[in-house]
């Protein structure tokens, strides 16, 4: 796919201010997965002024889907539709007395007609899973529903692609998950995602381009085991890097695991270890039966037809990944064992026999079927991944039964 | 509308403050005793002082010159009673000078007078009207506040007429004023009144 | 949001000057200008107080140049009303008009132009003040000359939260820019007021939190003791007396120039 | 040492709010260094307030040293002056309009003298490493400093117990661990360090006693390895397990490591993992060489000392611990190489050969000295720490040379 956001030799000093950003070239696919990662200070948050036209660079020049940016009203305003910028504290950014009206502020300047506001808030809320929530009061929502109602602010606009700084800063770790699962939601509908953190462990774990930045200026880009594996770099940039990649380079300089690619998560990283001390990838003998992973539509299902499932016995776990898969669980009162990374938990628990159940929607099934069958060819270990219900799909989970 | 420093001659100045500074004595006397009995106070006003400060340092969409704040310390006035409002007035405007360069320090008697005391006292008497009559509340809210932001501007006509009669006298002086600052202020408490009632329609929805 | 002045005036070039000597300085000034007879004084003051700020405070000149132009509406139109309305003397310039006409006189323009030279000077020394003299060592002056504490308290807590607001509605200004607020007229004067109101609101909890601080740090009506303010040095203490004296002097030799 | 704070069943419900606390029971220890943990909204903030009297329990009671807290405005602030709270956001808590009147704002208030208020604020400052700020107005710090200077106002009033509601939110890695030292110091003082988070990383590795809360309630208590190690509690307070954790559970699982002790940093991970490995400590031959680990004090040694130290090529890498050895360290234009995480990273220099010096002061020297013998018996090497400038001591750091 082609760029959608480039930004060359850029330069830019605050009015009486110093110097943000010291001549910044990046370039941005479009559908990709981008972090921008610096300390506090770095030119992160001027960076992304530049993206939506909010700061004209002193020099240098900013491109958009091939164009350089017009700083005319109109254009700008167009640009801002199509790049939608999130800022880190939800609370400057939710500015009306109720979640309807904070979402509806983007459609209405837009001059969209009522009905069609009314479909835009109403689109919005339900894929950051806040459907219902249209009349609250912003200001009693916690802290991670704030996050949720900004993100559904710009999203109303329909943007093309999504600028979020620091989107997990102070909330909580499960929080933190679903908004980044909701990024992940976001990003499989084709739009470009853009995120600055310091946070390298997550940078780590969801990029797929990372940029470095320190004092105004890129230090480097590149793939996160790339960029990540640079100690000196990071040092540079006043950042650690992120912990499996720490442990990993340890395990590596004193030969107890190979130099090939790094691991990304505590799943790959066991398997690895193990491999070197086993010395082959581990393997369960054909006796010790592996779990299967179900997979359903939360879009297509009926809370009957899952229910049937789990009378049936068929499944030890539950997770959701998504927000319509969790307010689908919600509404028809499943409990959740697994709200956030779920893919790698219900592999591990496969790997020990057991089965278990994501309930996710729309391109997302997709995403969970390839990540099980990328697992299974990189660890040589034979995961069933089945989507139900489909015609005869609960049939071959009875095969634990037949296996025990 | 701020008189500028250098504006006012020997003994206008003077004069104002002569009219200004026993309002501020009276509003200190009671803050002091207030702050005493509860100490809860000192920090509520100074937030709403910081609120009208920064209120009247955003420019208004569309209109020349900034938000002028007879409102903000009306908000005051119902709060606190007038006196500690002027007390308000006093503190936001001698920050609007030395921060924003609008108004000057020996024009301030005849501001705070114009914006901490006249104002803020017809956006009370006009607020407490309205409700007495069943008005309307937004319509209410945006009468006080424009009313208060036209009152304020006469004033200042008034204290400029005063100051500079010329030879026509006080009265085609203050017309000469008043009518050429029309031009700024008459939509300046328009828009104003619009923004309060729009803002009260906000803090009643929550 | 475009900058205080106050910003300057932390990292001016005449920081570390005592205070109260820049305050004698700038007030002496602003009253030897409003009761300056003649133009000349005014004048004066404003070349030699912009000199000094812009050269040994180190206030960068475009940014002077632009803050002389805030009461620069004001004052024509001000000026512009006193110019015709004032008599006396010899009519210079009649512009007719349907009824009547319009006259200037060099009465009406001798105190137009003795009024724009006070703006002039005035201005130029409130600049100085508040350019070369932060507002925490103002503080520290108006301790001095025995100011009601809980007004010097209230000031203080103001000036600290005028600057957490002002931060706040920057942000939400942007945020509303962001999502296309402030396009029209109808929608400025809309987006406005919600700004208004979410910083109405945020100025509540501010206060709360604010109660919840001072509560959690040991208040008992006290508030900061003063700063030391630097030491006043005896040739800058001598030469602000001799600036004033001089110009003081000039004032009363020049009371009789006058335009024409 | 004895019980400082103790809590006893203390319920507590906000005026028209859900109740925030539902029977809790805590004790902490004088001198220890307590991180309660739990998601937001599990009631940590309002425990905080009811440890220095901010709300008053609806039943049940607070001690301090022993005895209930009696709510009257005396007893009050000398609850408050003995017990310092630092707020999450700093610009709430940060009042004056300089550094010098906001810290000096506890003292005055405590009615102290005015020298004595200028000693409270000048060591305060120091302490924090800011001395040289006083005139500053706060709006023109970094994030970092504001959270130094809100500290300082806290020191300043020399309180027994310091509590601090999420001490890193918002501040990038290098800022975060910053403030952490800055905490081990303080701590090192004997004074009692209780942090709110839901950093479950920070709370393993800093913290000596671990609680942890949900919904208003105290689920578990104890040392960081147990209550970290019970997945399902994790759970339930929605938080994931320090990955170190979770690797080490992972790995013990597949009998790749010993259940014994978990390890609570990378260094000690891979010695227990190469210990498996090779089926014995680590240990490197005599002739390789292992560097030494300089410390010295920044209160007392001087920048020619050091420059000596430097030029006579026997250290490699730099770092300095403690903000008054940074303070040193920015006076005398000393390069640093690690400013966080000091220790571990030296050791990890040291056993590849380097050597490196470690500035510091006050009681830290001895934790150094500790830390590094600590890992030299658990881990079988012979690490060599010396303090400099002491008689003959560079004359040991001779050897690598002759080793090579």
């Amino acid at each position: 796919m082609g760029t959608i956001l480039e930004i060359q030799d850029a330069r830019y000093r605050y009015p009486h201010g110093p110097e943000a950003l010291k001549g910044v070239s990046i370039r941005i696919r479009q559908g990709s997965k981008v972090a921008l990662v610096g300390p506090n200070g770095a030119g992160k948050s001027t960076l992304f002024q530049l993206f939506n036209g909010m700061i004209r660079p002193d020099s240098g020049s900013v491109l958009f889907a091939g164009t350089p940016i017009e700083y005319t009203a109109k254009a700008l305003r167009e640009l801002r539709r199509s790049v939608g910028l999130v800022f880190q504290n939800p609370d400057i950014q939710i500015i009306a007395p109720t979640v309807y009206q904070d979402v509806a502020f983007g459609p209405v300047n837009l001059g969209l007609a009522r009905d069609a506001v009314d479909r835009a808030v109403r689109s919005a809320l339900s894929a950051v899973g806040l459907a219902g929530y249209e009349r609250r009061p912003p200001h009693h929502l916690s802290g991670g529903e704030k996050k949720r109602v900004a993100i559904a602010g710009i999203l109303a606009m329909e943007p093309d692609v999504l600028v979020f700084d620091e989107p997990t800063s102070s909330l909580d770790p499960a929080s933190s998950e679903e908004i980044m699962d909701l990024l992940d939601e976001l990003s499989t509908g084709g739009r470009t995602i853009i995120i600055s953190t310091h946070d390298v462990e997550l940078a780590y774990r969801w990029a797929d381009h990372v940029i470095l930045m320190e004092q105004g200026m890129v230090l480097a880009r590149g793939s996160p085991e790339e960029v990540f594996s640079d100690h000196s770099l990071l040092r540079a940039a006043r950042l650690k890097p992120p912990w499996i990649l720490d442990l990993y380079h340890e395990l590596v300089a004193r030969s107890i695991v190979e130099g090939r690619a790094p691991p990304k998560s505590v799943l790959e990283f066991t398997d690895r270890i193990e491999q070197h001390v086993h010395g082959h990838a581990p393997r369960r003998g054909e006796a010790e039966a592996m779990g299967t992973v179900y997979i359903c539509n939360a879009d297509t299902v009926s809370g009957d037809e899952l229910r049937l499932l789990f009378e049936e016995g068929h499944v030890d776990h539950i997770g959701a990944m998504g927000s319509r898969a969790k307010e689908f669980a919600n509404r028809e009162l499943i409990l959740l064992d697994f709200t956030y990374g779920v893919i790698d938990k219900c592999i591990l628990k496969s790997l020990i026999g057991e089965n278990s159940l994501i309930i996710t929607s729309g391109g997302m099934i997709e995403h969970v079927h390839r990540r099980i069958s990328e697992y299974s060819a990189e660890s040589g270990r034979d995961l069933a991944a089945v989507t139900v219900p489909e015609a005869g799909a609960l049939r071959p989970a009875g095969r634990i039964a037949d296996c025990d | 509308m701020h008189i500028m420093e250098g504006f006012l001659p020997s003994p206008w100045w003077e004069i104002w403050f002569a009219v200004s500074i026993p309002f501020i004595l009276i509003g200190l006397y009671q803050m002091n005793r207030l702050v005493k009995e509860n100490r809860e106070t000192l920090p509520l006003l100074a937030v709403a002082g910081a609120f009208v400060f920064v209120l009247s340092s955003l420019k208004l969409p569309s209109v020349t010159g900034s938000c002028s704040h007879p409102t903000g310390t009306g908000l005051g006035a119902i709060l606190f009673g007038p006196f500690i409002a002027s007390v308000l007035g006093l503190i936001v405007l001698i920050y609007q000078a030395l921060f924003l360069a609008h108004g000057g320090l020996t024009t301030l008697g005849a501001n705070v007078f114009s914006m901490g005391i006249a104002g803020p006292v017809v956006a009370y008497l006009i607020y407490k009207a309205g409700t007495k009559a069943g008005i309307n509340t937004y319509v209410t809210v945006f009468l006080a506040a424009a009313l208060a932001d036209l009152f304020t501007y006469v004033v200042t006509s008034v204290q400029l007429a005063l100051a500079f009669p010329g030879e026509a006298g006080f009265f085609t002086a203050f017309q000469a004023f008043a009518a050429i600052f029309a031009v700024t202020q008459v939509p300046l408490a328009i828009v104003e009144g619009a923004v309060i009632a729009l803002v009260f329609k906000y803090i009643v929805q929550l | 949001m475009h900058r205080l002045l106050e910003d300057f005036a932390q990292e001016n070039g005449l920081r570390d000057v005592n205070p109260s000597l820049k305050i004698l300085l700038g007030l002496g000034s602003i009253l030897l200008c409003v009761s300056s007879p003649g133009p000349a004084t005014p004048l004066l003051i404003a070349a030699s107080l912009s000199a000094v700020t812009i050269g040994l405070a180190r206030i960068p000149l475009r940014c002077y140049a632009r803050l002389l132009m805030v009461p620069a509406s004001f004052a024509v139109m001000s000026i512009a009303v006193i110019l015709f309305l004032t008599g006396g003397g010899a009519v210079l310039v009649e512009i007719p008009l349907p009824g009547f006409a319009l006259t200037v006189t060099t009465g009406g323009a001798n105190l137009s132009l003795l009024l724009a030279a006070r703006v002039l000077g005035g201005m130029c020394s409130l600049f100085f003040i508040s350019l070369t003299t932060p507002m925490t060592d103002i503080f520290t002056v108006m301790q001095r000359l025995r100011f009601p504490t809980v007004f010097i308290d209230l000031a203080m807590l103001t000036y600290r939260f005028i600057f957490v607001l002002i931060d706040e509605a920057g942000q939400i200004y942007r945020s509303q820019r962001m999502r296309l607020g402030y396009g029209t007229f109808a929608e400025s004067i809309r987006s406005f007021g919600m700004l208004a109101g979410a910083l109405f609101l945020r100025t509540w909890e501010s206060g709360e939190d604010l109660m919840r601080a001072m509560d959690a740090r040991c208040y008992d009506g006290r508030f900061g003791l003063p700063d030391e303010a630097p030491p006043v040095s005896p040739a800058s203490a001598l030469g602000v007396v001799l600036y004033l004296a001089c110009v003081a002097g000039v004032s009363w030799t020049t009371a009789t120039i006058t335009l024409c």
